[in-house]
């Protein structure tokens, strides 16, 4: 299967280097002046923010923070996304995660979401950090019937019978919604086998550009929403300021972030086009521009 | 031993078995007929223009250490690329990123080089050791091919985002380029910048039909039989899963056995 | 977009004029690139060394070979006990390096075939669990005919699986290496081909949004820390 | 029978790795008698490899030094060059041996904050990872520009499949297909970029893993029988 050669005129022989130079100016561009591209939350990502959406007020959501400072330009978007949202909506929020680096995930959302927009929140009452734990889908498969039985405390030392946040949780079941962000293992493939399909828990998820397309098979069946890459996560960034707007910041992370991406993909996609376009006028017999 | 251990070790064995049966076989006469591969005719056909323009010939056996499968089937390649380099007199040039890498693939090109009988024409530093480091790797590479400008270009093994840095350095220079991995997220680089690309499979079978030896045949025959052997297992157990969900009893009972079993392996 | 204010930290112009350097060669191979390819070389392949030096032969030969070693990185540490076992893999290192000694080099073969050993040993099980057995069972999947909570055959899922389930076998017929004689290559496996198309393309557009995110951080610490622009 | 040679070592190492997979599965409890030793052989083979690629460092290094000192020495082209490579070379390597920067003498952890090697790692291996990578996004561009092209069946339905999930990336473009009938939903660019990715790129990975764990199977039968070629390593 021969995918490149063969000799055409100008268009196609293209000198590599224009290309480069217009992805490096529009991609300079964009960080410069911050275009926003406004977007809409697509089939995967809707489900997730309607099922918040659709929670009564004091039901409980986890979050589990599967992910290190590597892939957080992708998750950490996400799981501010969700964090605004369940705080809007009154609905408890249980942070744990099956890396080590979970803590500090949960940490840096607490210094810099929590306690900046949303002051007013009570730790134990609105948020309760259980954070990482060792036994990666073994763990999670053990809390299906009891949280307790693996989190004894939260990450603080407070038995998990004195955490309001926590009052009618036995085991996962009892949570609104699952949410795992996952850049590797373990992470969402574990919970989908260990917790999904076993226990018949609601499940969503959250997935590095890299790691997205071995997830799409489960989806609809065993997982009811995914945020793919940072797209996913500007998607519910979306929903968020359309139902929301003044109560979430104007221009959220993962929205600016798409800015120089979506002039990069614009730019991909036109010479593609570009060189597709000189292919059909060379074959209709036209001379080549 | 447990159920799902004992299912892997049953498909293990039956897998050795039909390979190591079709290697006796082929040994002993069995004709084996092989489907043509065409990145495989285009190696030799990229050597012979490499030395028509004057040019050398790179091979890179991947980014990983004799620890990985792929880099063993990369350096089965590189024998017959070193054979058929001394044939044609072609400058061959093999850099490497490991250490034991680069001492076997020295062991293997002056082997090959002597049994074509120009032993006298290989130098052990053709082949040079350049860093761990696979990133470190790839901006010598791109900067020798950019200088080397060779005619043709091998990219066999194992690789991670160096595929495309190495396959579009090797494009810019013009080199016929000719790519085998066996990581089905690298694949769709090198087959949009490559000539030739071996997919996933392919890379463990390529060795064997450049070399046409008769055992390393028998061994594709003995892939087909496994590939068959799947093929049957997922019919079967769509079947089985389809009735299953249709309705009819037996087989709904027969199924939770049977993806209780699987769920174990 | 504020105004311009530069950095003054060495390290942020060392990392600054080595990533110029390298973006340099997008226009085409000179001096600048050169030099950063070289450097890169050398300081990479001597860290890697250190890192394999300190992380492997220290604590798994160098220590147990020799209790008291351990006291010239933490003097206060116990020397352990001498452990024998750890002559066996300092041995087969020493005989690989007989490699540099024309005479004996024939006797780094045997930590060649060793090291081969292990890694067809290790493989072969590992590959048919994770990528034979467990993609069959994922093709397998729940069958074709699939339902939803209610009880109601999912039209669409069923569908997709059944779609998922042919193109699977296609690929599997197009990677035939052996065929009957005579018989040319067959539709089925030309619609595999199509497939194998459609898996490179869509995991191919998939990637470039991590591609460009790579490209996206490099220029904001250049535009950023280095330059103060953004 | 006949003398004992390395490819016997192979084909006895590898045979008892297998074997050890079944009769002394990774954390099951400990078995005693026979199955130890394969218990053993499992746990400490892969630990062996890596001290063997430590020691093979020495043969990298050495070829590393003398490519670049003959270029020196020679005037080869380029040998200015090849002094940067030697000077950094050595200079990190002493630095990171000695452990220059962090406690007195060879204490503490070569990897430590204030190291000398951190500061190397930190000031020039990062930007330099980080720039290599990002060459990425414009190989990326070049690579689609000229691979996807209609030239073929194949290529064009490569063309396809990735304009798709291209166009599919950039924000609100399911406003171009959003004006087709609801009975033809599935046509629309977010429907079809998530059936591209769901259905035929499942199916495509799943039979090149099959197909990949089969070519290992083969690879290893053929090491274990001594037929397979590129064993030059074992002449």
């Amino acid at each position: 299967m021969n995918a490149s050669s063969g000799a055409e005129p100008f268009l196609e022989r293209l000198d590599r280097r224009w290309i480069f130079l217009t992805l490096a100016l529009s991609v300079i561009a964009a960080l410069l002046y911050e275009p926003v591209f406004p977007d809409r939350p697509g089939e995967l990502v809707r489900p997730i923010f309607d099922r918040l959406e659709s929670l009564a007020p004091g039901t409980p959501v986890l979050v589990s923070l599967d992910y290190s400072p590597s892939s957080a330009p992708e998750l950490e978007p996400m799981a501010e996304a969700l964090t605004r949202h369940a705080l809007l909506r009154g609905l408890p929020l249980c942070y744990l995660s099956l890396w080590p680096t979970g803590n500090n995930m949960a940490e840096r959302l607490e210094s810099d979401l929590i306690a900046t927009e949303h002051p007013e929140a009570v730790y134990g009452r609105d948020w309760v950090t259980l954070g990482f734990q060792a036994g990666g889908e073994l763990l999670a498969h053990a809390m299906i019937d009891s949280l307790g039985s693996r989190f004894l405390t939260d990450s603080r030392g407070t038995p998990l019978k004195e955490i309001p946040a926590l009052a009618h949780v036995v085991g996962l079941g009892d949570f609104g919604l699952v949410v795992s962000l996952s850049a590797g293992t373990p992470g969402l493939k574990e919970w989908v086998l260990y917790v999904g399909d076993a226990g018949g828990i609601p499940l969503a998820g959250g997935c590095t550009g890299v790691g997205a397309p071995q997830f799409f098979p489960y989806y609809p069946r065993q997982l009811m929403g995914l945020m793919a890459a940072l797209k996913g996560a500007a998607e519910y960034e979306a929903a968020l300021a359309r139902v929301y707007p003044g109560q979430v910041p104007e221009v959220m992370r993962a929205t600016r972030g798409m800015g120089p991406q979506a002039v990069a993909h614009l730019v991909i996609v036109g010479f593609i086009l570009l060189g597709n376009g000189a292919l059909l006028r060379r074959r209709s017999g036209g001379s080549a521009p | 031993m447990s159920p799902g251990l004992a299912l892997l070790a049953a498909v293990t064995a039956a897998l050795l078995l039909l390979i190591g049966r079709a290697i006796v076989l082929a040994r002993r006469g069995a004709p084996v007929e092989v489907r043509p591969l065409a990145p495989v005719a285009a190696v030799a056909d990229a050597i012979d223009s490499a030395v028509a323009a004057g040019r050398p010939v790179f091979f890179v056996p991947g980014s990983r250490d004799l620890d990985n499968m792929q880099t063993v089937a990369a350096l089965s390649l590189l024998e017959q690329v070193a054979r058929l380099c001394a044939e044609k007199g072609a400058r061959l040039h093999v850099p490497v990123n490991r250490s034991m890498v680069m001492q076997m693939a020295r062991s293997t090109c002056r082997a090959a080089f002597e049994a074509a009988g120009r032993g006298h024409a290989w130098r052990d530093d053709q082949v040079d050791y350049i860093s761990d480091d696979p990133l470190g790797f790839v901006a010598r590479v791109d900067g020798l091919v950019e200088r080397e400008r060779p005619g043709a270009c091998f990219y066999f093994g194992f690789f991670a985002s160096e595929s495309l840095l190495l396959a579009e350095g090797g494009r810019h220079v013009g080199a016929v380029q000719v790519a085998g991995t066996a990581s089905p997220v690298q694949l769709p680089f090198f087959v949009s910048s490559c000539d030739e690309t071996l997919m996933g499979e392919e890379l463990f079978a390529a060795g064997a039909k450049l070399s046409g030896d008769a055992a390393l045949l028998g061994s594709l025959r003995g892939q087909d039989l496994g590939k068959r052997l799947a093929v049957a297992l997922i019919v079967a157990g769509v079947a089985l899963a389809s009735l299953a969900q249709a309705g009819w009893a037996p087989a709904a009972a027969a199924w939770r056995v049977v993806s209780g079993l699987l769920a174990e392996v | 977009m504020n105004g311009w204010s530069v950095s003054t930290s060495l390290e942020v112009w060392v990392g600054a004029l080595l990533t110029l350097m390298v973006f340099s060669f997008l226009w085409r191979d000179n001096p600048f690139y050169k030099f950063a390819e070289h450097l890169f070389v050398g300081v990479s392949a001597a860290y890697w060394m250190v890192v394999g030096f300190w992380t492997t032969l220290w604590p798994r030969v160098v220590v147990p070979l020799v209790p008291g070693a351990v006291k010239v990185v933490s003097p206060e540490a116990e020397a352990g006990p001498f452990d024998p076992l750890a002559l066996l893999p300092a041995l087969l290192g020493l005989l690989m390096l007989c490699r540099m000694v024309p005479r004996l080099s024939g006797l780094a073969r045997w930590p060649t075939a060793f090291v081969l050993g292990t890694t067809a040993g290790y493989t072969v099980v590992r590959y048919v669990r994770s990528d034979f057995l467990n993609q069959i069972r994922a093709a397998v999947g729940e069958g074709v005919l699939l339902r939803t909570p209610d009880g109601r055959l999912d039209t669409a899922e069923s569908v997709a699986a059944a779609a998922t389930l042919l193109g699977t076998l296609a690929c599997l017929h197009y990677f035939m290496n052996t065929r009957r004689e005579g018989r040319v290559s067959s539709p089925f496996a030309r619609l595999g081909l199509l497939v194998l198309m459609i898996t490179f393309g869509a995991s191919f557009g998939s990637a470039v949004m991590a591609r460009i995110s790579l490209l996206v951080g490099r220029l904001q610490e250049l535009m950023g820390s280095w330059l103060g622009l953004i | 029978m006949a003398r004992f040679q390395p490819r016997h070592l192979l084909a006895a190492v590898a045979v008892t790795l297998i074997v050890a997979a079944f009769v002394a599965p990774p954390g099951g409890d400990d078995p005693g008698g026979p199955a130890a030793f394969f218990a053993f052989c499992d746990a400490q083979f892969s630990s062996w490899f890596g001290i063997l690629a430590v020691f093979a460092f020495l043969l990298g290094g050495v070829s590393l030094v003398g490519t670049h000192l003959r270029r020196v020495l020679l005037r080869e082209r380029d040998w200015t060059y090849s002094i940067v490579t030697l000077v950094s070379f050595l200079g990190v390597l002493v630095v990171g041996l000695a452990k220059l920067g962090g406690a007195p003498g060879l204490q503490g952890d070569p990897f430590a904050p204030d190291a000398w090697l951190t500061k190397v790692f930190d000031g020039v291996l990062s930007p330099l990872h980080a720039t290599l990578y990002s060459l990425l996004a414009f190989y990326v561009a070049s690579a689609s520009y000229r691979a996807f092209r209609a030239r073929s069946l194949e290529t064009s339905v490569l063309l396809g499949s990735a304009l798709v999930v291209l166009v599919g990336r950039i924000p609100s473009a399911d406003r171009l297909t959003a004006w087709l009938p609801a009975d033809m939903a599935f046509l629309r660019l977010e429907a079809l970029s998530l059936w591209l990715l769901k259905v035929p790129n499942t199916a495509g990975q799943r039979a090149i893993m099959i197909g990949v764990a089969l070519g290992v199977v083969s690879l290893a039968v053929r090491m274990i029988a001594g037929v397979e070629r590129g064993k030059g390593g074992l002449e």
